[in-house]
């Protein structure tokens, strides 16, 4: 796609006939859960969209966020999306290595300046900067120039969002979100551990469709995908209604397939679309395949007291504790009384001298 | 830390210690200030079984008071009942408690725990209305009174604003109904909610002195 | 256990979804037949347990008309055994579903010639006759 | 038999009488606050604490109070009476009187005088309140440390504090001693009823109470009569024979222990093996449920109410009653220290039972039963004679919906109460005791 086409140019100039186009907009329009009434809306805006520029940092990640999306629903509608940016810059996917990758960055800053999109997957570590760099450079120092004259940045995967794994509990690395370090540009928080792949896409398409960042959440995320939690669109639910739960993970409860919630789901505090998107294709997600949500687009979710404990079961340490401040609360009791004691037996020998 | 964290984290940890440190504080306290032997004869009874007698008899008036008190009797019964149920019974309650104690049991469906929530608070805002409007009780109330109603009653509505996810995301909502699930624990030792602890020593003590005396309490 | 299959998996389950949906379509029909405008219904959109969107495609059935388009793969438009309710569905060219879609209208969208469409046609058909 | 009494007339006069000319107690402020307060710490203990860490303030207890049902007032709730007690436990006693006594208002004088007319006009110390209580509070027992605290505090009524200071001084009642005592012994003699006056050692010592002598001599003499028939060995003392205690009464520790002592030290020296109470509920709440305790050790001899003995004494075939056969219908009133607070209900029912009458109960009966309205020496108040009237007005409708003949009861001052209350109300029903029904029945 040339640089000057739109991409309603483009998908004609492919050979895409305006009903293929019409079914792009419909599958797109259902990707940013948008409604079908959006569509036209959609198919306009997307006919005049123009191709933007897309900068993708990896810093501490597995690579998971990036495997998820190329395994998203290959070629077609996505890849389409794909086609309609240019990825000027991902260690993964690109071809070029070592310093003309590096040139290649510096090249679409400053060709797209103010106008290109920073994606980042990967926390960034500043309790030392040595412990992740890339061509000599520290993550830090990459984010932050490469930041400063994007248009908007997309933080993708838990650790971008909200520092992840690496940030987990004693968080050795000192890692960090791209939030903490980046506070004057718009920046989209694209959680889970992964995201589901058509969300991510579902946000770039928001930005090919309308140029702009869409609603979010108090965390930044994106309210479509991210506005409901697991629980209220979970397709057990009802069994928790019923008060019907599994007690393990063989038991007869677990496969009449109902609610998790005693197995330690996090689905009533974890917002992401996995309930009514899925993963692979749609197929299933964790709860559907018999396990609790582990609410991997939250923050600190790695912290909240084990995958496996219920959420009303408090995190509040040992019950020797308690028969501490028991025994302490008798032997307060105890001394309260003998003093009140000791004053009425004063009073009564004052009395009788 | 996020709200939720700290309510069902060290929130809950800190209220938990005070409840019980201050329920035995106060309940020992009370027990040690000791009385004298009542030295006098008593009549043929069985000590233990006239206390423990009055446990039971207590929650019921004597049928010549049955009229005079008929709606404190019908709603402290209904409220009371409500109130366990929904505690005591709602699911996610009891993997609360079996965190505490070590041990759960089962629990009811969560349609009859929002009625009986939904029972609870209207009675308990029923009694809170006649407190304020009843001659005596209005009279003889003070702060505790209004304060331990109140610091039920919240929890009671926030748990089912929680329950229905009504007014807020859930984990806020969760987070409130926990801190003031915190709250009422905290007050609990010090105020008139003691009366839950209070009662079998209150009642037992009642059954034997009136046992020995040849009267049922 | 001796092997996964023994063990013996319920997933018919149920959200309560499939009734108020079919209500809805319901509705949207009695809109239709007033004059008013067709609804879509993105199925993506809803939370529905594994075996519920069968059920749906059981409860509304198939009618008279069943038309596939070739566009940016296969799209497979069937109008159910309730004059005006139509099933959409989406491929890419793997076959895997990108959209489903339930549309309450008297002719779906996109089995109209576009005009677009049209306008590239009588181009092709000049430059045809001209050659 | 009739035996020339006072009449009820002449005893309300000399009620209203008591108090003419009597000092109050000089004392100051402070010296009243820190004297009630001294008392309040002697009361409070280990049973009291957890009363008063119990009470939920449902305000029950005032439904079951006669002057609040009479009067509506909200201040004669039961729990408000003993506020300031309440008020120095959270702030003094309490095991968390640290927290409470920031908001805790201290007890002032004022505050003494005005609990004066709540526990000593408006409550008899009934304890009809404790049976409805759901907390098992026995809110009469606190009721009474906060006449302790008056009484320490100088805040007893006058018309007590003429009575407490007269058998505490002179050991007479009413200017009735030894005197009175064998005079109407006389008089009974030369009616042919002996009364074994003064012997040395016996197995039954019968106590009788001034207002007895003065008011109900018949009630003495049954009690004679029905001690000789049943062939007991028998004195009554003229040196101690009050079995009234005004110390319990008024809250005045001292005076209620010598009382007790009186007693105990006689029946020992006499070698008795029981003292009968005669019909005085306080009375025998006193020597047979407090009278070891104070004393610091069991009692060489069981203490009897009246209706215990003739119960007694008809089951081990001592004593043997007529039955009557003519209908005739009678309502047990049970005064409160014998019934509720003292276990003596069945057998006075029994007895009565045995003479052949149609017993019939009131609504509100045993445990649950109505004070007459003046009890416990409530009585000799001048200034809560209306209140008294209008808790006597609920008795009486009780007593109405039986259609009894007669009231029976087995407490010379519910049957004063009684008898003033019908008096001033023109209510014809007669109000008579147990010991003169049962002696006007003996048979040989």
């Amino acid at each position: 796609m040339r640089k000057d086409q739109n991409l309603g140019e483009y998908l004609r100039a492919q050979g895409v006939s305006r009903r293929g186009f019409l079914k792009f907009c419909s599958a797109t329009a259902s990707l940013m859960a948008l409604p079908p009434s959006a569509i036209a809306q959609v198919a306009d805006a997307l006919a005049k969209a123009r191709r933007p520029s897309v900068i993708w940092l990896s810093f501490q990640e597995c690579t998971g966020c990036t495997e998820s999306l190329t395994r998203s629903h290959a070629p077609t509608v996505e890849s389409l999306i794909f086609d309609a940016i240019s990825l000027d810059y991902h260690h993964t996917l690109q071809a070029a290595a070592g310093h003309g990758a590096e040139a290649a960055r510096m090249a679409a800053m400053e060709e797209n300046s103010g106008e290109y999109i920073l994606v980042v997957d990967g926390s960034i570590p500043v309790g030392n900067p040595a412990y992740s760099t890339i061509a000599g450079i520290s993550n830090l120092d990459m984010l932050k120039e490469t930041a400063a004259n994007a248009f908007a940045l997309v933080a993708v995967g838990t650790c971008a969002a909200f520092g992840g794994i690496p940030h987990a509990n004693p968080n050795p690395t000192g890692a960090v979100s791209v939030s903490d370090i980046v506070t004057d540009k718009p920046i989209i928080n694209v959680s889970g551990c992964p995201p589901i792949p058509v969300v991510i896409t579902g946000v770039l398409a928001h930005f090919l469709t309308f140029g702009t960042i869409p609603e979010l959440d108090a965390l930044g995320r994106p309210a479509a995908f991210f506005g409901q939690n697991i629980h209220d669109r979970c397709y057990r639910r009802p069994f928790y209604e019923r008060g019907q739960f599994a007690e393990t993970f063989d038991d007869e409860g677990a496969r009449k397939g109902w609610c998790l919630y005693k197995l330690g789901c996090k689905g009533p505090t974890t917002y992401n679309t996995c309930a009514t998107l899925k993963w692979n294709e749609g197929t299933s997600f964790p709860i559907q395949s018999g396990h609790g949500c582990i609410g991997c687009s939250e923050p600190d979710f790695w912290d909240k007291g084990g995958f496996y404990n219920p959420i009303s079961a408090g995190m509040w340490g040992s019950r020797d504790a308690l028969l501490g401040a028991a025994a302490a609360g008798a032997a307060l009791g105890v001394g309260s009384a003998l003093a009140a004691r000791a004053r009425k037996k004063k009073a009564q020998a004052a009395e009788e001298a | 830390m996020t709200l939720l964290d700290f309510a069902s984290g060290p929130g809950m940890q800190w209220a938990l210690w005070i409840f019980v440190f201050g329920v035995l504080w106060r309940l020992v306290g009370a027990l040690f200030l000791l009385s004298r032997k009542d030295l006098t004869k008593p009549r043929q009874y069985n000590s233990v079984a006239a206390g423990l007698g009055a446990i039971i008899s207590r929650s019921a008036p004597a049928h010549a008071f049955e009229k005079r008190i008929l709606f404190q009797h019908v709603t402290g019964y209904v409220w009371h009942f409500a109130l366990f149920i929904s505690v005591l019974f709602f699911a996610p309650h009891i993997l609360f408690f079996e965190s505490v104690l070590g041990f759960g049991w089962p629990h009811l469906p969560n349609t009859i725990i929002l009625i009986t929530a939904i029972i609870a608070t209207a009675v308990l805002i029923t009694l809170l209305i006649r407190r304020a409007t009843h001659p005596v009780q209005r009279f003889i109330s003070n702060a505790d009174d209004y304060i331990s109603i109140f610091v039920v009653l919240i929890p009671l509505i926030t748990g089912i604003l929680a329950f229905a996810h009504v007014g807020g995301r859930y984990e806020t909502l969760l987070a409130i109904h926990l801190l003031s699930v915190e709250v009422m624990l905290i007050w609990f030792p010090f105020g008139k909610l003691m009366h839950a602890i209070m009662t079998m020593p209150a009642r037992y003590q009642a059954g034997t002195a009136f046992g020995r005396r040849g009267v049922k309490a | 256990m001796s092997s996964l299959d023994a063990i013996a998996v319920n997933t018919e389950v149920v959200t309560g979804n499939v009734e108020p949906l079919l209500h809805e379509v319901r509705h949207a029909l009695k809109r239709l037949a007033n004059g008013e405008d067709g609804t879509v219904i993105d199925l993506r959109s809803l939370p529905l347990a594994p075996g519920e969107e069968e059920q749906i495609e059981a409860a509304l059935g198939q009618g008279e008309v069943r038309a596939e388009l070739n566009a940016l793969g296969p799209s497979l438009v069937q109008e159910t055994s309730y004059p005006g309710v139509w099933l959409v569905t989406h491929r890419n060219a793997e076959q895997a579903v990108v959209g489903r879609f339930i549309e309450v209208t008297d002719m779906p969208e996109l089995l109209k010639s576009q005009q677009a469409d049209i306008e590239y046609g009588i181009n092709r058909l000049e430059n045809e006759l001209k050659n | 038999m009739n035996v020339e009494a006072m009449s009820l007339q002449d005893f309300r006069g000399k009620l209203e009488q008591l108090s003419e000319g009597i000092p109050g107690q000089d004392m100051s402020d402070e010296e009243r606050v820190r004297r009630a307060k001294r008392a309040f710490m002697q009361k409070l203990n280990g049973h009291r604490a957890v009363d008063l860490d119990s009470c939920l303030q449902c305000g029950m207890c005032a439904e079951a109070c006669h002057f609040y049902e009479a009067t509506q007032n909200e201040r004669y709730a039961p729990v408000y009476k003993y506020r300031p007690l309440r008020r120095f436990y959270r702030r003094e006693m309490s095991p968390m009187r640290w927290f409470y006594r920031p908001f805790t208002r201290d007890i002032t004088a004022a505050d003494l005088k005005e609990w004066q007319h709540l526990v000593y006009d408006a409550c008899t110390g009934c304890g009809r309140c404790d049976m409805i209580c759901p907390m098992g509070i026995k809110i009469s027992a606190a009721i009474r440390v906060v006449r302790h605290g008056l009484a320490a505090a100088g805040y007893v009524p006058p018309e007590m504090r003429v009575l407490r200071n007269e058998q505490r001084d002179q050991n007479t009642l009413f200017g009735v001693g030894a005197e009175q005592l064998k005079a109407l012994v006389e008089k009974l003699g030369a009616q042919g009823i002996s009364v074994p006056l003064d012997r040395e050692q016996a197995d039954v010592m019968l106590l009788t109470t001034a207002v007895e002598v003065l008011l109900f001599p018949d009630a003495f003499a049954a009690t004679a009569r029905i001690l000789n028939k049943s062939g007991a060995d028998w004195t009554i003392r003229s040196d101690v024979f009050e079995a009234a205690n005004v110390g319990i009464i008024t809250g005045d520790d001292p005076t209620m222990s010598l009382a007790i002592r009186r007693i105990v030290d006689k029946a020992k020296a006499c070698g008795v093996k029981t003292v009968l109470m005669p019909e005085s509920g306080h009375a025998y709440q006193t020597l047979r449920w407090e009278g070891a305790t104070e004393m610091g050790g069991a009692l060489p001899f069981e203490t009897l109410s009246i209706p215990e003995f003739i119960s007694g004494e008809v089951q081990a075939g001592r004593l043997n009653l007529k039955a009557q056969s003519n209908g005739a219908s009678v309502t047990y009133h049970d005064p409160c220290r014998l019934s509720r607070k003292g276990g003596v209900m069945q057998q006075p029912r029994d007895v009565l039972a045995a003479l052949g009458l149609d017993v019939r109960e009131t609504p509100s009966n045993q445990r649950e039963n109505y004070c007459c309205g003046g009890g416990c020496g409530e009585y000799v108040l001048s200034g809560a004679a209306d209140l008294r009237q209008k808790a006597f007005e609920i008795k009486r409708r009780e007593f109405e919906e039986t259609g009894a003949d007669a009231v029976v009861t087995g407490c010379a001052n519910c049957r004063i109460n009684l008898l003033i209350g019908a008096e001033n109300s023109g209510w014809e029903t007669p109000v008579t005791s147990l010991v003169e029904t049962v002696a006007a029945n003996l048979a040989d």
